[in-house]
């Protein structure tokens, strides 16, 4: 059952908080489709200035995933931190970094949440909570672990969300984070975004038990939700993050989701390893936005119109990003060698490469 | 001789070397069903089935190791790291089993192993996913490793790394895989170049460029441009980093008596440092200049093109230290 | 039950295969007895000679655990492995590595079983499949899997036993690699010496979970057994080995057992990480030697005299071992660089300090 | 002063810090109720309680994420390798988290926090517990390094290390553990050596060599018998790698004009290679030698006494180096 008093401090509640459906109100219900929406849209957009050359490197789309950002940071405090893999963009929008850096940052500008530095997987909000998106599998799940760590050392009631893929639970550092976790009772919840696949494998070809499983040798408590359905999955997430923040030990979550796309914008979206009929199905039968849409409607929560004024609304919020993005300078020579070391000694050299800086 | 692209010069070598011999398997993520993530493997799961191309989890100090204990009972497994920035999660498998396992049993196990994938910076990848891994694997004894530029290179030298009794790190370019260049025909028999021989790749009089893998054609670049300046610079592709090719060093040393030391990652204790100190210790009377080292500048690569581009060893840095050592600028 | 024709195979059951207690032959009965005397000896002259500097490095003694190692290699053929960390001399003796070259080895002498080059931790008999001591925590846990990766590749029917201290279970390649090993149903049997303590840790203090089920995640099925118990232990193995050898997959197990010893020879027998009353309670009541000495005298099928004879015959063994290692001839100058490489490629130098070799 | 060990100088460095900052904590196997493998943390758990000084459970990779975790929301860890050879299962932490996150950042992230244990070779732990771990760590940019060699540096470098804003691993000796020095007095104020100084240990004027850690006592006991020849030997500790003190490399160069530098491990790409490197680079016209190494033999090393001691650095080799140099050998 969601917990209405969390719920209203989120800009969607505003309004009415009365329970509608399954325990959430109305406006609520119109704040996590609307922002689906502009995750949406978002990566549509990335995706297209990728193909016109804007956006470089590697790019991962989140698109078929939403729910499960919106579900799992949904309900989280300001104040709380969410660390996760290079899949970042929608994570990072869903805690509050503004659609406009982040589009910059894909875009390689001055401007963009990292200046440039990072890339689209490397987005970083430490003013609200968001501690990166990391580009080693599994190398997030130790970072988040510490942050938690920290959290306790603090005495402080937030919490720590980490996210990861299904492919990630077969790194060393998921077992050794997640036993540390259990021992020290950290406020971590671990989610998987068990998306069935890591790239082109499968996770059942590389596992033998399911992702749900998988922290069953830790002592972190496993639960499994359908990530494609917002309201499960912040129902579950909500009633975690409580029992975590009261200092009942980490949590771990298979939430099980689908990617639209390919693995990156390399990626084609199927092929080898899975079928465009496989593909195509799940976008009929799987899309969060589709099914909480259809939902909405069926308990007549929601007009046409509405949902198109969300949408426009959405796709203005997307566009101004996008304007931003190409607005912002280039990072510039200086940039170069600045936040390598915070701390630049008084005495020897720290950068060996014989250049005049 | 054929034209074929660099990956297609290791999907022969590794299609010929499993062919040949049964106990060569290759294992990594993606490198079946998916032939690969930049195709190198491609078609090789439909020619030898999943028993020798295997999917791996990604755990790469799991399957590194595996490939280690597969080795010690005598198979000769190629595990791919779909680029050696991961394989930091392996080094401790890389170290301390496959380096130093042969010494610490007496020559009782030795590992006939591969690991390979590319090394160094693609295009805008950032800072986790652009490092040029050699010191990693070139400071402690026991690994040998070779960086093929070209096309022939990297079918002959990956098939001499197969061949080889110990382990060995082939470290390729994301940036060459698509490079063309001739390569001998199979039917013209087993084409393998030895490791440790290093290969001029332009002769010249002036000055040396020292370097290898995906930095032989920047060096290549530089000396195009240098002899618009009526500079001839030789050009030294080391293509094994150990053994390393010193004679073929200070033998082009003692030709020109300048170098410059071209290497795509970064100076600290970078091999280029090596070649520098090897150099000077070597043929301290025959350098008329000291060995510039020309690399990536002293930070993770940014991802923002311009500034990757600033980041990146280029050309033109290689023409500015030719002419500093020919005291010319 | 204990089946007996694996264990006419050993030299244990000579003159006599009859089932006299829990299905085990009198005379193999004397044989674990016999072995577990030889190894304890082995490991007090090994104690003697660290402490008068004839060994040096670190030492890291099997006391109190004897009863695994017999129980867990007794059952193995010849021709299957074993691979272990650097706790190693027991296991080497079971599987067959002679005494002398394994105290040479201690020793540092050129007729040690890798030439003095390896020492304590990296005792090694290929011959007689032992594939090494391995002195990283957790290290030998992935060459195990690969080593079940090459038997099942090459379609073969022998199998590997990987051991490993309680404490590497919280390392990330033990998760790695019982997965891997459970998705390619390989060959393996992981047999956890759970001593209680990694070091001065207690495993308690740094695992939520107990050791048996610290392979629930990974899909590797678990056991647990009293690893004082050889009869216990070897009927367990056993079993499990002739499953894994029918391609049944990986087994996991945690042996429980306890060290008498400090951790290593820098190490003191008790102190800050637990108390004399322990190690002596448990000498008192877990010593795996009185334990099966105490059940054969009960069965009446060991004679005090018998036992002394065995100890006897034992001390001879370990005492020419040492005889063996005193007179074995220092490595020389020529052995430094040998076995660097197998292969001395004809062009370029592999050895890069510019000495003269 | 007081006289004590480069033990408790550490310890000394630890308490004085938490005691100043209740952010500082130290994690590792074995600090706590075991008082650290090397009884570095001897007391401290005592002192500050398990909140502070934890163990951890034998998982490097973990561990040292976590220590970077939590200093990326503003604590200070202090992460203890038991020794820095076990931290090959940590280098991906190392390397791609702790060393790039502040520039991945933007800055937005730093990491206030501190690797520190023993590095190289103590006596006959054989293979895989003997390495000089300095090149892995110096490599890439982002993560500082300092290597003291007496007890005063130990604390002064620690207590600088701690106080740092950007990663510093502390590489210190196990061999060095016991050894006694003075160290100011706490009651005399806060004792901070300032990150990327070298110091002089021993004055000379034919020929200088350089070195660090462990090997600072080995330097000097070769200038010791060197002046039995009549040889003045200057020794300079170069104290911390990273930053690296440059000006007082070429100050010494510049007074001795030639030069041994001295290292505890392999040669490939190691630290003598750099310096070398980079004193033909910048110092060329003052060099009347070239820059020798002495280091470790480029095998790994072996457990028997007597080999062990043919593959370390001696002051034998150093000797007969610098006389080399001085072209009178
Ligand atoms: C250690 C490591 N190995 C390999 C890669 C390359 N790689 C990037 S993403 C990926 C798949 C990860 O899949 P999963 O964890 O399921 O996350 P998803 O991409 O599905 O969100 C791989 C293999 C990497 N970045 N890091
Ligand atoms: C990766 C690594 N970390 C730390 C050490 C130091 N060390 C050696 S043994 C040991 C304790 C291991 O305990 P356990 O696995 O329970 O085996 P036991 O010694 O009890 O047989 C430690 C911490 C090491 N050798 N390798
Ligand atoms: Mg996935
Ligand atoms: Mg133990």
């Amino acid at each position: 059952m969601a917990d209405t008093k969390t719920k209203e401090k989120k800009e969607g509640t505003r309004g009415g908080g009365k329970a509608e459906l399954d325990g959430f109100s109305r406006d609520m219900l119109h704040w996590f489709l609307k922002q689906m929406l502009l995750y949406r849209r978002f990566e549509e957009k990335a995706e297209e200035a990728y193909a016109i050359g804007k956006i470089g490197g590697f790019c991962h789309l989140h698109i078929g995933q939403e729910a499960v950002a919106q579900g799992v940071v949904g309900p989280l405090r300001p104040d709380d931190y969410v660390v996760t893999s290079y899949r970042d963009h929608t994570q990072a929008l869903a805690k509050g970094v503004d659609p406009g850096p982040v589009m910059a940052e894909l875009y390689g500008k001055k401007g963009g949440s990292v200046g440039g530095k990072g890339g689209s997987m490397h987005i970083f909000g430490v003013d609200v909570g968001f501690m990166g998106g990391h580009g080693i599998v599994g190398g997030q799940i130790p970072l988040a672990t510490g942050i938690g760590w920290a959290i306790q050392y603090r005495e402080s009631d937030q919490i720590c969300v980490c996210f990861l893929g299904d492919a990630a639970v077969n790194q060393g550092a998921f077992l050794e984070s997640l036993n540390m976790a259990a021992v020290w009772k950290l406020p971590v919840i671990y989610v998987v975004e068990n998306n069935e696949y890591g790239m082109g494998t499968a996770f059942k070809r590389v596992s033998a038990l399911p992702v749900v499983d998988r922290a069953k040798g830790t002592g972190v408590p496993g639960h499994a939700v359908d990530g494609q359905d917002v309201m499960a999955t912040w129902t579950l997430i909500e009633r975690l993050a409580s029992e975590v923040r009261k200092g009942g030990g980490p949590q771990y979550v298979d939430a099980r989701t689908y990617r639209f796309r390919g693995h990156s914008m390399s990626d084609p979206v199927s092929g080898t390893y899975r079928s465009k009929k496989e593909v195509e199905e799940k976008k009929e039968e799987a899309d969060p936005i589709t099914i909480l849409r259809d939902r909405l409607f069926e308990a007549k929560l929601l007009k046409q119109e509405e949902l198109e004024e969300m949408d426009q609304a959405v796709r203005v919020i997307v566009d101004e990003a996008a304007k931003f993005a190409d607005d912002s300078p280039l990072p510039t020579a200086d940039d170069l060698y600045t936040h390598t070391y915070k701390e630049i000694n008084e005495h020897g050299r720290l950068f060996l490469d014989g250049r005049d800086r | 001789m054929a034209t074929i692209t660099y990956r297609e010069a290791l999907n022969q070598a590794l299609a010929e070397e499993m062919e040949r011999d049964d106990s060569v398997f290759l294992m990594g993520e993606e490198v079946a069903e998916y032939d690969g993530a930049y195709k190198v493997s491609k078609g090789l799961l439909d020619q030898f089935g999943d028993r020798r191309v295997v999917d791996s989890p990604i755990s790469e100090l799991g399957f590194a190791g595996l490939g280690v204990g597969a080795a010690m009972v005598g198979l000769r497994p190629v595990i791919e790291f779909m680029t050696f920035n991961f394989s930091f999660l392996a080094l401790d498998q890389v170290i301390n089993s496959a380096a130093k396992m042969y010494y610490m049993s007496d020559g009782q196990v030795h590992l006939p192993m591969v690991f390979r994938g590319p090394t160094g910076a693609a295009l805008q990848l950032s800072a986790q996913h652009s490092q040029a891994c050699q010191t990693w694997y070139l400071h402690a004894p026991g690994v040998k490793l070779v960086t093929p530029a070209t096309p022939a290179d990297a079918k002959g030298l990956l098939k001499a790394a197969i061949r080889d009794e110990d382990p060995v790190a082939v470290m390729e370019g994301e940036l060459l895989y698509n490079l063309k260049g001739e390569v001998p025909d199979p039917e013209d028999g087993d084409f393998v170049i030895p490791l440790g021989l290093a290969e001029v790749k332009r002769e010249g009089g002036d000055v040396s460029i020292i370097t290898s893998g995906a930095m032989v054609h920047m060096a290549l670049m530089a000396a195009g441009n240098l002899e618009k300046d009526g500079i001839d610079a030789e050009v030294l592709d080391l293509r094994s980093l150990r053994p390393l090719d010193v004679d073929a060093i200070l033998a082009t040393v003692q030709k020109t008596n300048r170098v410059v030391v071209l290497e795509e990652g970064w100076p600290y204790a970078g091999v280029g440092a090596q070649i520098a100190a090897t150099i000077q210790e070597e043929a301290f009377d025959d350098l008329d200049a000291p060995v510039l080292r020309v690399t990536q500048a002293d930070v993770p690569m940014p991802y923002a093109k311009n500034l990757e581009q600033m980041a990146k060893p280029s050309a033109d840095r290689v023409v500015q230290a030719c002419k500093k050592v020919l005291y010319t600028d």
